[in-house]
């Protein structure tokens, strides 16, 4: 046998398909475990010296890490380039932020319509959008993301340009308390939703719909040659992304309480899709990487103030050309038997 | 009488004015190997992607197993019973080989998305069903022991057999070979010779389009010969060698090309 | 809604239209030369016309010119126009081989996916925006005026100034000569083979870099020409002035079909008039709300936009 | 082996987690209590904000400089005027015990954004600047100095209708310039000839060039900041259908910039803001400003002072927690640079001061007090 490289990847993957499920169940439950502890931690290496640490752990890094898992099923899984995502997150911040004003639904109950009007969102767009292809397919969801920030601007109803104030946080429930200066509950709670959509992610991913995407991905021609319903996964992808935008949404909407049309700009859409490829396209984990970095790097950067900017752009050049395929690329463990002859 | 499992009536295909097929009729009977051969650019390749949906033709039909398909997509055509394979391998490359052949078994199974999500016994079946199949398709062309290799770090024959293997798992009623011996060596190439022979004895039909003419004359129940669109001949291996216009039009050209 | 703007103004709006449209090809031509050749969108072609304003600007700041009151000479400003124009292009020619160089070349080689080299691309397009909001400190930076902009003549409701038909006849001479490259040089028609087919220009004989980076170069001169134009026109740049006009450009090169030179003339024009039109019934705003849905539309009948090689159906 | 590498993985994240945990309660404060300034130091409007920021630093020099009991430290957040980044900043001053009070933000769409944090740490905030009518009566622990757009609005509007106008308006999609445009739309009533919206960050006007020219209308409104402003106006004077129709604008548009980017066609620009002229109203501060920081004040300039004046008289009458400083604010009433600050019960000022001025010789000029 080869000698193998130094790997912790391999290494890692090793143990895990060695390991009893009990050792798994253990390491899940650490690793789970340090992550809901965060917010605890006060480590000046960690910690971010102009904003709260507690509030960038809820925004930008895991609300960033639940959208770049939601576009990674639309751009890494199905190969779909998808400029306009910011739309479903606009979406789901309206939703909220409307249907709180004008129901009497709380937060919990608005939630489901959050994320059904982004799907539906999805579905308009992505009947006619998703028979196109790549570059021109790019163009047409970035002109949704804009023309939805401009409908919202020309729209008194919703608020116009000068947005909606007042939009109430999530009622308490388990005991915690969603209050707006106390973000740990926010950030245990969008966890908590993205250990549920990774859990649904991956679970699709292990299975037909995980392959038909996959094989999209790879070449939509085939796929469709060999009985794969490429529009019908196509836009499952795209509703599916736009169900975690939307979720994400809602629950921005519920933290900061008070939205206006600019905070839904196409720099949002670039810099979600950004996580996705920076962090592997196609690799779940990857993609939390690349959030967790591109939320984190320019707010750990805010002593530099005005440099900041030009730091990141530099780093997002630097690090594409040292790993293009991002820091944790997509990569098949790939197992090898020999031949019985 | 036997049953024509794909027929081609009349088939005009037309290329921004070039004519690229002029009422070709073609039929596969249940059980049989039919070779489409000709020169290139002579439509072999046309007529493949007009039967799978690819394209449409200005006029003429496609019946599989007797019904039209015309006008559907290349995906519920695939589901009828055509499953096929390409000249350039087209492998999904950064897919397991078990799971590229398994992508193709899905597209017989009924359960969708939400059930795969919530883990209905449905989809559990299914599941379990696309994994058996394409685990014993892969047995069936030898490449069991490379089911969990990525196809694109697959050797070239490999390649070649896997994209066979899941075309297999469509289950189709005919089974289109494009150049399925290009780039092989003779030893391969007898290889095969044999392994088509196999699905046939399977009870798939195949259709196949070959420049090497010696695998072509042996395996082949019915020639047909395409040149400029235009089918010029019919018959057994035999007859075919024997035809005047068909030695004319092409066997003396395209010798080369094996 | 107002469609009567339409019949009263319709020749005052057909001109900027023109005009508009006229400098958004210059920019567009970048995009879809890069793609023909590369297969992928560069961008970042966005900051390589705003460098070519920055140059413009420059030029005239280090000839201590602040004309605004009075329009100069004819003589004085096409010697300066030909100056900075000329400077622009070199310099966003330039820099756009740069960035090739350095956000998309090494990706290139490793065959690596076009959207890595689209993050690339970001990446140097936040970098570029960010340094030269450092330099310029953030703030628009003001033209002077040196070309009279008082109507020289009237068409029905059109003003006709000086500064319009530089731009219309300017951008002429461009497409004129850039039609010449393409169709009849040795360079022209190394850019034709690679966008054909890579691999088989490789085989030919074609070195594909050098072929890349000519591209890059006439793309990024093209915008700084348009740049030229643009600062004549409007006066005035800032850090992010390529943010709008890079959508508007990367727009129209998608109407007409990406990769096709006359696609992105066309879809430039087409687009011009088009959100001019817009825009004067519907309101600013709106104009590109009706963009996106008529693109859609066109797209839907015509997959590969209007003057699209159907690339896909040609891969099978 | 591999048993020992998942116990060592294991125990090295359980040893990693304990070490580094710490008590979540909030530092107590030791040092002095702080006036935090919240505005854009960096980033296209820098300039307003710096020199907001600097009238905040000046007031808590001059105070620290008085031998106060309680000496006051001037900390500031940098939102570059953007909503999205202002929450998390905002966080970072409601954890910090030791701010007892906040003068900003300096736009709407940033102080939207992070009021509400600010009232869930019981921050008192004073704005210099943010006119934007939703502000009000969001919060108990909201305040501003200068009246609110619902009084601008209707103050421009009159400008028009004295003026005998057939108006144009024109807004750039932003929370400032769309409200205020839709506030004068709504009191200038029947003059009203035509509407249109921009994108901040446009050059392009020539649409809505020949839009206001089909109208007839013979005066503008542009609801907005400064760069555009800038640009629409040369759009403006460069044809000559339009060449003299009048141009009107709020206080986003009153910046010395503006000046400088439109020349001679800024000239006779009708402008109003609730800032006062500082150079008329407190001519030694302006003085003293120029000499400290080494450049002329701008807009806003004074209000920022006086902002922090309010805050720092409250620290000096003792109330020195966040409660009992924003308590002293509802009740205080203090005198400062001619002007009586006292708040109402929604966090306006009573004592509204609406100004008009227009540029002159490349100058911007006072006009008058219209309110």
């Amino acid at each position: 046998m080869k000698a193998k490289a130094f790997n912790l990847r391999d290494i890692f993957g090793d143990w895990w398909e060695s390991a009893t499920p009990i050792q798994r169940g253990i390491t899940r439950t650490v690793v789970i475990a340090t992550f809901y502890a965060l917010p605890f931690l006060n480590n000046p290496v960690i910690d971010t010296p102009e904003t709260s640490f507690k509030s960038v752990l809820f925004y930008p890094l895991v609300l960033f890490a639940l959208m770049a898992v939601g576009l990674n099923v639309v751009v890494g899984k199905s190969g779909i380039l998808d400029l306009g995502y910011v739309a479903f997150f606009a979406i789901g911040a309206y939703t909220h932020a409307v249907m709180s004003a004008r129901t009497s639904l709380n937060f919990w109950e608005i939630l489901p319509f959050a994320m059904g009007f982004a799907m539906l969102a999805g579905l308009i767009l992505g009947l006619p959008a998703l028979r196109l292809r790549g570059d021109y397919l790019a163009i047409i969801t970035l002109g949704f993301g804009e023309i939805i920030r401009i409908i919202a601007i020309n729209t008194e109803a919703i608020g116009g340009a000068a947005g909606i104030t007042d939009i109430p946080g999530p009622t308490p429930i388990f005991g915690f308390e969603f209050s707006v200066m106390d973000p740990r509950p926010y950030y245990w709670l969008t966890l908590t939703l993205l250990i549920l959509v990774i859990w649904g992610v991956l679970r699709l991913s292990h299975r037909k719909p995980g392959r038909a995407w996959e094989a999209i991905r790879e070449d939509e021609d085939v796929a469709e040659f060999m009985g794969v319903a490429t529009l019908k996964y196509k836009l499952w992808a795209f509703i599916i992304g736009g169900a975690v935008g939307g979720l994400a949404g809602a629950i921005y909407a519920s933290k900061i309480r008070s939205i206006q049309p600019e905070l839904f700009t196409l720099n949002l859409s670039i810099m979600i899709l950004a996580c996705v490829v920076f962090g592997g396209m196609g690799n779940i984990w990857g993609v939390i990487l690349g959030a967790v970095l591109l939320g984190y790097i320019p707010e750990k950067l805010r002593f530099l103030s005005d440099y900041r900017i030009i730091f990141f752009g530099l780093l997002m050049v630097v690090m594409m050309n040292i790993r293009p395929n991002g820091l944790m690329p997509r990569k098949k463990r790939e197992k090898f038997q020999e031949k019985i002859s | 009488m036997t049953k024509k499992l794909l027929e081609i009536q009349n088939l005009v295909v037309k290329f921004g004015g070039v004519t690229a097929l002029n009422e070709v009729n073609l039929h596969v009977n249940e059980g049989e190997i039919a070779a489409l051969i000709g020169p290139n650019g002579a439509g072999k390749t046309t007529v493949f992607n007009i039967v799978t949906g690819y394209y449409k033709p200005v006029s003429g039909d496609v019946l599989v197993d007797g019904n039209s398909v015309l006008g559907l997509r290349p995906y519920l055509i695939a589901r009828m019973g055509l499953g096929r394979t390409f000249q350039n391998i087209r492998l999904f490359g950064d897919m397991t080989a078990l799971e590229n052949v398994a992508t193709a078994a899905d597209a017989l199974n009924k359960s969708g998305l939400l059930s795969a999500l919530f883990g209905l016994g449905r989809s559990r079946r299914d599941e379990k069903r696309s994994m058996e199949t394409a685990q014993s398709l892969l047995e069936f062309i030898g490449l069991d022991h490379r089911a969990h290799q990525m196809a694109k770090n697959l050797p070239y024959g490999d390649q070649r057999r896997l994209e066979i293997a899941r075309a297999l798992a469509l289950n189709p009623k005919v089974l289109l070979l494009d150049e399925p011996a290009a780039g092989f060596n003779p030893q391969e190439k007898v290889e095969l010779g044999d392994l088509i022979l196999k699905i046939r004895d399977k009870g798939y039909a195949v259709l196949l389009i070959e420049h090497d003419m010696s695998l072509v004359m042996k395996i082949s129940d019915r020639i047909s010969v395409l040149d400029f669109g235009q089918k010029i001949a019919e018959g057994t291996p035999s007859e075919i060698q024997k035809n005047q216009r068909v030695i004319d039009a092409y066997l003396g050209v395209a010798e080369d090309a094996s | 809604m107002d469609f009567s703007i339409l019949v009263t103004d319709f020749w005052s709006l057909t001109i900027d239209g023109i005009v508009v449209g006229a400098i958004v090809a210059l920019v567009s031509l970048g995009y879809t030369l890069v793609y023909g050749v590369l297969r992928l969108i560069n961008f970042a072609h966005s900051e390589i016309f705003m460098i070519g304003t920055m140059t413009c600007y420059l030029v005239i700041q280090q000839f201590g010119f602040t004309g605004y009151e009075e329009p100069l000479p004819l003589w004085k400003f096409a010697s300066l126009f030909l100056l900075f124009g000329l400077t622009a292009a070199m310099v966003s020619g330039v820099a756009a081989v740069i960035l090739e160089i350095v956000a998309y070349r090494r990706l290139r080689v490793l065959g690596a996916s076009r959207l890595s080299s689209l993050i690339s691309a970001i990446g140097a397009s936040f970098f570029l925006v960010e340094v030269f909001q450092k330099l310029s400190g953030a703030k628009n930076l003001d033209f002077p005026r040196m070309i009279s902009k008082e109507p020289i003549f009237t068409f029905s409701s059109a003003y006709i100034s000086a500064d319009k038909i530089l731009v219309i006849v300017g951008a002429g001479i461009v497409f004129y000569i850039l039609n010449r490259i393409i169709n009849h040089t040795k360079l022209g028609l190394g850019i034709r083979a690679v966008s054909q087919d890579e691999k088989t220009s490789i085989l030919m004989g074609v070195n594909v870099n050098r072929i890349i980076s000519y591209t890059f170069l006439l793309g990024g001169a093209l915008a700084g020409v348009g740049s030229a134009f643009y600062m004549v026109f409007y006066e005035t740049t800032k850090a992010n002035v390529g943010f709008l006009i890079g959508i508007s450009a990367f727009t129209a090169a998608v109407l007409g079909g990406i990769g096709n030179v006359r696609g992105a003339l066309v879809g430039s024009f087409a687009l011009g008039l088009f959100q001019q039109y817009t825009s004067a019934v519907l309101g600013y705003n709106w104009k590109d709300v009706v963009t996106f849905v008529i693109l859609v539309f066109v797209l839907l009948v015509k997959p590969t936009g209007l003057f699209g090689e159907s690339l896909q159906k040609a891969r099978v | 082996m591999k048993k020992f590498i998942s116990l060592a993985a294991v125990s090295a994240l359980v040893v990693g987690v304990s070490v580094t945990v710490a008590p979540s309660a909030f530092a107590a404060c030791t040092g002095n209590p702080a006036i935090y300034f919240q505005g854009a130091l960096t980033g296209p409007y820098q300039e307003t904000g710096i020199n907001e920021a600097n009238g905040v630093i000046l007031a808590i020099d001059k105070y620290n400089a008085s031998k106060p009991k309680v000496k006051v430290e001037y900390k500031s957040i940098d939102t570059q005027a953007s909503g999205a980044n202002s929450p998390a900043l905002a966080q970072k001053v409601v954890e910090d015990e030791c701010a007892i009070g906040v003068v900003g933000g300096m736009y709407s769409g940033e102080t939207l954004a992070a009021v509400p944090i600010y009232e869930g740490g019981k921050v008192p905030v004073v704005s210099p600047s943010a006119t934007n009518p939703a502000l009000t009566n969001k919060s108990a622990y909201f305040h501003r100095v200068v009246g609110s757009d619902l009084v601008q609005g209707p103050a421009l509007a009159q400008i028009a209708i004295s003026l005998k106008s057939k108006l144009f308006i024109v807004d750039d999609a932003t929370p400032y310039g769309k409200g205020l445009a839709t506030i004068v739309k709504k009191t200038a009533g029947k003059i009203v000839v035509g509407t249109d919206g921009v994108t901040e960050g446009t050059t392009n006007f020539t649409s809505v060039v020949s839009k206001v020219k089909a109208s007839k209308a013979t005066a503008v409104f542009y609801g907005g900041y400064y760069p555009e402003a800038a640009i629409f106006i040369k759009a403006l004077r460069d044809n000559p259908a339009t060449k003299n129709v009048k141009f009107i604008a709020g206080d986003g548009v009153l910046d010395g910039e503006y000046i400088k980017l439109a020349k001679k066609n800024a000239e006779g620009t009708y402008l109003t803001a609730p800032g006062q002229p500082m150079e008329k109203v407190a001519p030694a501060l302006a003085a003293e400003y120029k000499k400290k920081f080494n450049r002329v004040h701008g807009l806003y300039t004074l209000e920022a002072y006086n902002a922090a004046y309010v805050l720092l008289e409250g620290i000096k009458a003792g109330k020195t927690t966040r409660d009992a400083l924003n308590t002293w604010l509802g009740e205080a009433v203090v005198k400062v640079n001619g002007t009586t600050i006292s708040f109402s019960a929604t966090g306006d000022p009573d004592n509204i001061v609406m100004n008009q001025y227009t540029i002159k010789n490349g100058q911007m000029v006072w006009v008058k007090r219209l309110s």
